[in-house]
């Protein structure tokens, strides 16, 4: 076990922002547009040939989170299709390995925000998925096209009298 | 651009100027007086008593009790959350916010009003003189005709303890 | 109809074993401070067991009652938060919204019960602890006021699966941690608004009081015990 | 051109501002460095939390709003003992009012900040105001916090504009005495005040109505400071008599500060010929009406809460009446009644170093009023297995001392930059009058020997 430090050395998982300037950067809510991900996957390619976006975010109409796919949601179709492709062989090389792609997140809210948000009943409700996430066959690799400020949620909201409870999503 | 003035450290004397004046046929709002003290008592402060400030005044007040009233109401209004089991619109408290953008309201409207009623901030006049703030007191007129500036020097003249100076 | 959440603490089935504790602090991710700072007045209990002596040994007995948030009508907490971070949901939580909280701590005076809790540090779990924390709750920061949810995110799940399966919540089935801890069962949570439901049958019990009831906060837990509880003096 | 009537007294009162000792810069290192030294305590404390600090539960106020508290107070030393004595038109104010009002005007910036200081999250305490935000909520106007907000922000523009707008005057002078960089900034704080008539009679009618209006303003202020706290049904806090006390505690506190300022006034800047005993005479007689005020209300408060015997708020009453809070009790006592009484009632102690030594009595014993009307009620709220205590913590003391280095320094800065007795006020008091009016040449003067 670590020493028992207050403030928050390596050895402890703790709130607190590590420097003032990522404490600045979450009060003036600076987050970068584009993010790298691991994997150069492009939605456009993937949309145009007829997949849906249920078909990898597999959890959307189920559960809070949609989920992201692992490696071995691509090779269900890429352990066949496209496996020349350096991208592929990287992928099957990972899967080999054990290893799973780190996807990192390009909505997403900073801590200090406490929002929550449920996909399921969202979907049930009708609500196209690019209503917050854009328009995923213009896009390659996902980037954050809608500003989704606390406005944009409450004025849904608002519209389709779903309930704006501080705790709907605050809790 | 031309003016004429009189500096005096005698109030009375500046009555006597301003009397001067006023017997050439200046305009009473042509005459300059400027002092580094306020004279209540003497007649040649009276000319510019009359004022609407307190009317000036009163209405910022009726402004900021009206905002104050649609700032509380409204708002409550607009994302109605229930504390305390009070009412959304809880007119109590809600005085209390109105008094305060009230008393707001007058007092932004009375400083306004006396800025812009007492030309402040503003360029000083080819007029003025630094002795003013010496404590003399400087009776005037500024920019009159050649002919009439003439006759304006020996009327300040005339009166007793003070200096007549003039711009040309 | 609305849900009305409320709950029952039968005084005379409580042991004092504090599981109830133990399970709010797993289930709220609630930091504990260590030592030294409890020590200094910022441990962190939503529910607390308190503990009084009554009489004079050898006569001495000793009784507990839980405290934890009353989740009161008119909540002294609500009114004097600036920023209604502290207010009323419509199924009559007391809500604490903490992303909206400024940390006057003007709501933990207002209450009376102190069931109101204050980050006065980052909280921090030391590794690997911070693997057990609960995915569903937030992790509060330092300067933010907590309190008792009610298990708000269980009530979320309960409903939205409800809801997803379209039929109504089952009584007894939806618990707060507390309650669902309790081996005593002296903890039982329901919707007051339904009159069929366990805890208004037993809020309406003629042992049942209300904790500080002078104080018309109307909280929504009742108490039930055999006798009147009296509070040692004051001074 | 130098032989003019007033020009003595300008000379004086300007002096400041043109010749500067040695010693006046000594002072403003030091006090600038306990000032650094109480900012680097806030920056300690935002960094790691509020935590540093000595609040716990369930006493979750300390020190910060006992500070708060007592600035507010000492803030109605000035603006509303001016407008009083402006509207009486006392005619012994006129070297007063100014040094008053400074007080005012610093002693709210000073307290208002101690809110913030106190905040969990200080960073977000923009959110009392009301403002339109993409979050669509606004303030809770039901909370005694936000009343305090608009309270002192109209109290503040009030205050700053009570003492501002008769300066100008007086920035015109210094305008036309000096040159260089001095004349371009004290030409533009004149904004091209020329004395004309029109100038004076809308300068004396506005200063008449912001009189007026900043009375009830500055009563307004500390009732809803009071409300803070009559608000919460916390033993001794929920009680009607809040508003009165606390207003005649802050004028009580902020006569005894106006009295100790300008003593120190009157040593540093040697102006013995302006502010005169017979204006600490006055003064302290204010002082003792507060403190017989003072004291009639502790003793109603405390008989009512004893007379009616309700347990918590006995509780409360027994810990500062014999338990531990009971030697600050006694101590406040002593100095907010026992010294000043009969210091102030005696005619021959009543003189200035008695009404000064008075004075450091009630800041002392008021200081302690607001501390002992905050933590003990915390302390020992209804349920008695939750009572607690309280013990302030460095950054607390650091920051509190910090405010009263910077309370001074912005009061010694203030007077080198500005003449601290209105020098055009002053001479209207000297004025010669017309043979019309019938009235005493030398007011001062007059007074001091209509001495009773």
């Amino acid at each position: 076990m670590a020493q028992p430090s207050r403030w928050g050395t390596p050895s402890v998982f703790t709130t607190a922002h590590r420097s003032a300037g990522e404490a600045f950067r979450a009060f003036f809510d600076m987050r970068p547009d584009e993010v790298d991900q691991p994997v150069a996957f492009s939605h456009q390619l993937h949309l145009e040939k007829e997949l849906v976006c249920t078909d990898c975010h597999e959890g959307v109409e189920r559960g809070p989170v949609a989920g992201l796919p692992s490696v071995n949601t691509c090779l269900i179709c890429h352990s066949q299709i496209a496996t020349d492709r350096p991208i592929i062989q990287e992928i099957t090389a990972m899967q080999e390995k054990g290893v799973d792609l780190a996807w990192r997140r390009v909505y997403g809210y900073t801590r200090e925000a406490h929002v929550r948000f449920e996909h399921a009943p969202h979907i049930r409700a009708g609500v196209d998925c690019s209503t917050c996430h854009g328009d995923m066959k213009q896009q390659t690799v996902a980037r954050r096209v809608v500003e989704m400020d606390m406005a944009f949620c409450v004025n849904c909201h608002k519209a389709k009298q779903a309930s704006n409870d501080c705790l709907t999503c605050h809790f | 651009m031309k003016a004429v003035y009189a500096l005096y450290t005698d109030p009375d004397a500046a009555q006597l100027a301003v009397d001067a004046l006023r017997a050439e046929g200046v305009a009473e709002r042509d005459i300059v007086v400027m002092s580094s003290e306020p004279f209540e008592e003497y007649e040649f402060s009276h000319r510019d008593k009359a004022t609407w400030l307190h009317w000036i005044a009163g209405g910022g007040g009726l402004l900021g009790m009206f905002a104050g009233y649609l700032l509380t109401s409204t708002t409550q209004q607009l994302w109605p959350l229930v504390t305390s089991g009070m009412p959304i619109v809880s007119t109590w408290p809600n005085t209390i916010i109105v008094f305060e953008m009230t008393m707001l309201g007058a007092i932004l409207a009375t400083v306004i009003a006396l800025f812009v009623t007492a030309s402040l901030p503003s360029r000083l006049s080819q007029l003025y003189d630094n002795a003013v703030t010496q404590g003399y007191i400087l009776v005037g007129v500024d920019g009159p005709s050649d002919e009439l500036a003439a006759r304006l020097d020996r009327a300040l003249a005339s009166v007793e303890g003070g200096q007549v100076k003039s711009i040309a | 109809m609305a849900h009305r959440w409320g709950m029952v603490v039968d005084l005379d089935r409580c042991t004092g074993c504090e599981a109830c504790v133990t399970a709010c602090h797993a289930e709220n991710n609630i930091p504990t401070v260590g030592a030294a700072e409890a020590a200094r007045g910022r441990a962190m209990h939503w529910i607390r067991v308190e503990r009084y002596w009554e009489g004079e040994f050898p006569e001495a007995r000793l009784t507990f009652r839980p405290v934890l948030c009353q989740q009161c009508d008119n909540a002294p907490c609500e009114a004097v938060c600036p920023t209604y971070a502290s207010h009323q949901t419509d199924e009559g939580l007391n809500a604490q919204v903490y992303n909206r909280c400024i940390g006057t701590r003007y709501c933990a005076n207002a209450c009376m019960y102190n069931v109101r809790f204050f980050n006065f540090f980052h909280p921090q779990w030391e590794k690997p602890l911070q693997l057990q924390l609960n995915p569903d709750v937030s992790l509060r920061e330092a300067g933010v006021m907590e309190k008792c949810t009610f298990c708000v995110q269980r009530i979320k799940a309960a409903k939205s699966e409800a809801r997803a399966e379209e039929r109504e919540l089952v009584d007894g089935a939806l618990q707060p941690a507390c309650a669902q801890a309790c081996p005593a069962g002296a903890l039982v949570f329901g919707d007051l608004n339904d009159p069929e439901s366990r805890v208004a049958r037993l809020s309406e019990s003629p042992r049942g009081s209300k904790l500080l009831e002078e104080y018309g906060a109307e909280p929504k837990i009742t108490y039930l015990q055999r006798q009147g509880w009296h509070e040692p003096d004051a001074q | 051109m130098n032989r003019t009537r007033n020009n003595p007294l300008a000379d004086d009162l300007v002096r400041p501002l043109f010749h500067t000792s040695v010693w006046f810069y000594g002072a403003v290192l030091v006090l600038a460095t306990v000032v650094l030294a109480g900012a680097a305590a806030w920056g300690y404390q935002l960094w790691y939390g509020i935590g540093v600090a000595g609040i716990n539960w369930p006493v979750f106020w300390g020190f910060y709003l006992t500070n708060f508290v007592f600035w507010i107070g000492i803030s109605h030393a000035g603006t509303l003992i001016s407008a009083i004595l402006r509207l009486v038109n006392a005619r012994w104010r006129r070297p007063v009012t100014r040094c008053a009002e400074v007080i005012t005007v610093f002693a709210l910036m000073i307290g208002a900040m101690f809110p913030i200081i106190h905040l969990g999250r200080p960073w977000l305490a923009f959110w009392l105001a009301p403002y339109p935000s993409a979050r669509e909520i606004w303030p809770n106007f039901r909370s005694p916090l936000v009343w305090d907000f608009f309270a002192i922000n109209t109290y503040l523009t009030g205050s700053l504009m009570f003492l501002l707008l008769p300066m100008i005057p007086d920035f015109a002078l210094v305008r036309d005495r000096s040159t260089g960089w001095r004349r371009r900034i004290y030409g533009a704080l004149a904004l091209g005040w020329q004395g004309t008539t029109k100038q004076w009679h809308r300068l004396e009618s506005g200063m008449q109505i912001m009189a007026i209006a900043i009375i009830p303003v500055a009563v307004s202020v500390h009732t809803i400071v009071s409300f803070d706290f009559s608000m919460a049904t916390v033993p001794m806090w929920h009680s009607t008599i809040f508003g009165p006390y606390f207003v005649a505690g802050a004028i009580f506190s902020g006569i005894a500060a106006l009295i100790v300022a300008m003593a120190a006034l009157r040593k540093l800047l040697h102006l013995e010929a302006y502010l005169h005993p017979v204006h600490f005479e006055n003064l302290g007689k204010l002082l003792l009406l507060m403190s017989l005020l003072w004291a009639y209300f502790v003793f109603a408060e405390r008989l009512t809460v004893w007379y009616g015997n309700e347990h918590s708020e006995m509780a409360v009453f027994w810990a500062t009446q014999r338990g531990e809070y009971a030697p600050l009790y006694w101590a406040m006592v002593v100095c907010n009644f026992v010294i000043p009484f009969p210091i102030l009632a005696l005619r021959q102690l009543r003189t200035i170093a008695g009404t000064v030594v008075a004075s450091f009595a009630v800041l002392i014993g008021m200081w302690l009023e607001r501390f002992l009307i905050i933590v003990p009620s915390l302390a020992h709220k209804p349920l008695p297995y939750t009572w607690g205590d309280y013990a302030p913590q460095p950054v607390e003391i650091i920051i509190m001392v910090a405010t009263f280095a910077a309370m001074i320094l912005l009061y010694m800065l203030f007077s080198k930059f500005v003449p601290i007795i209105s020098i055009w006020e002053m001479k209207v008091g000297n004025q010669p009058h017309p043979p019309v009016v019938t009235e005493a040449e030398d007011e001062l003067a007059g007074l001091w020997r209509a001495r009773p």
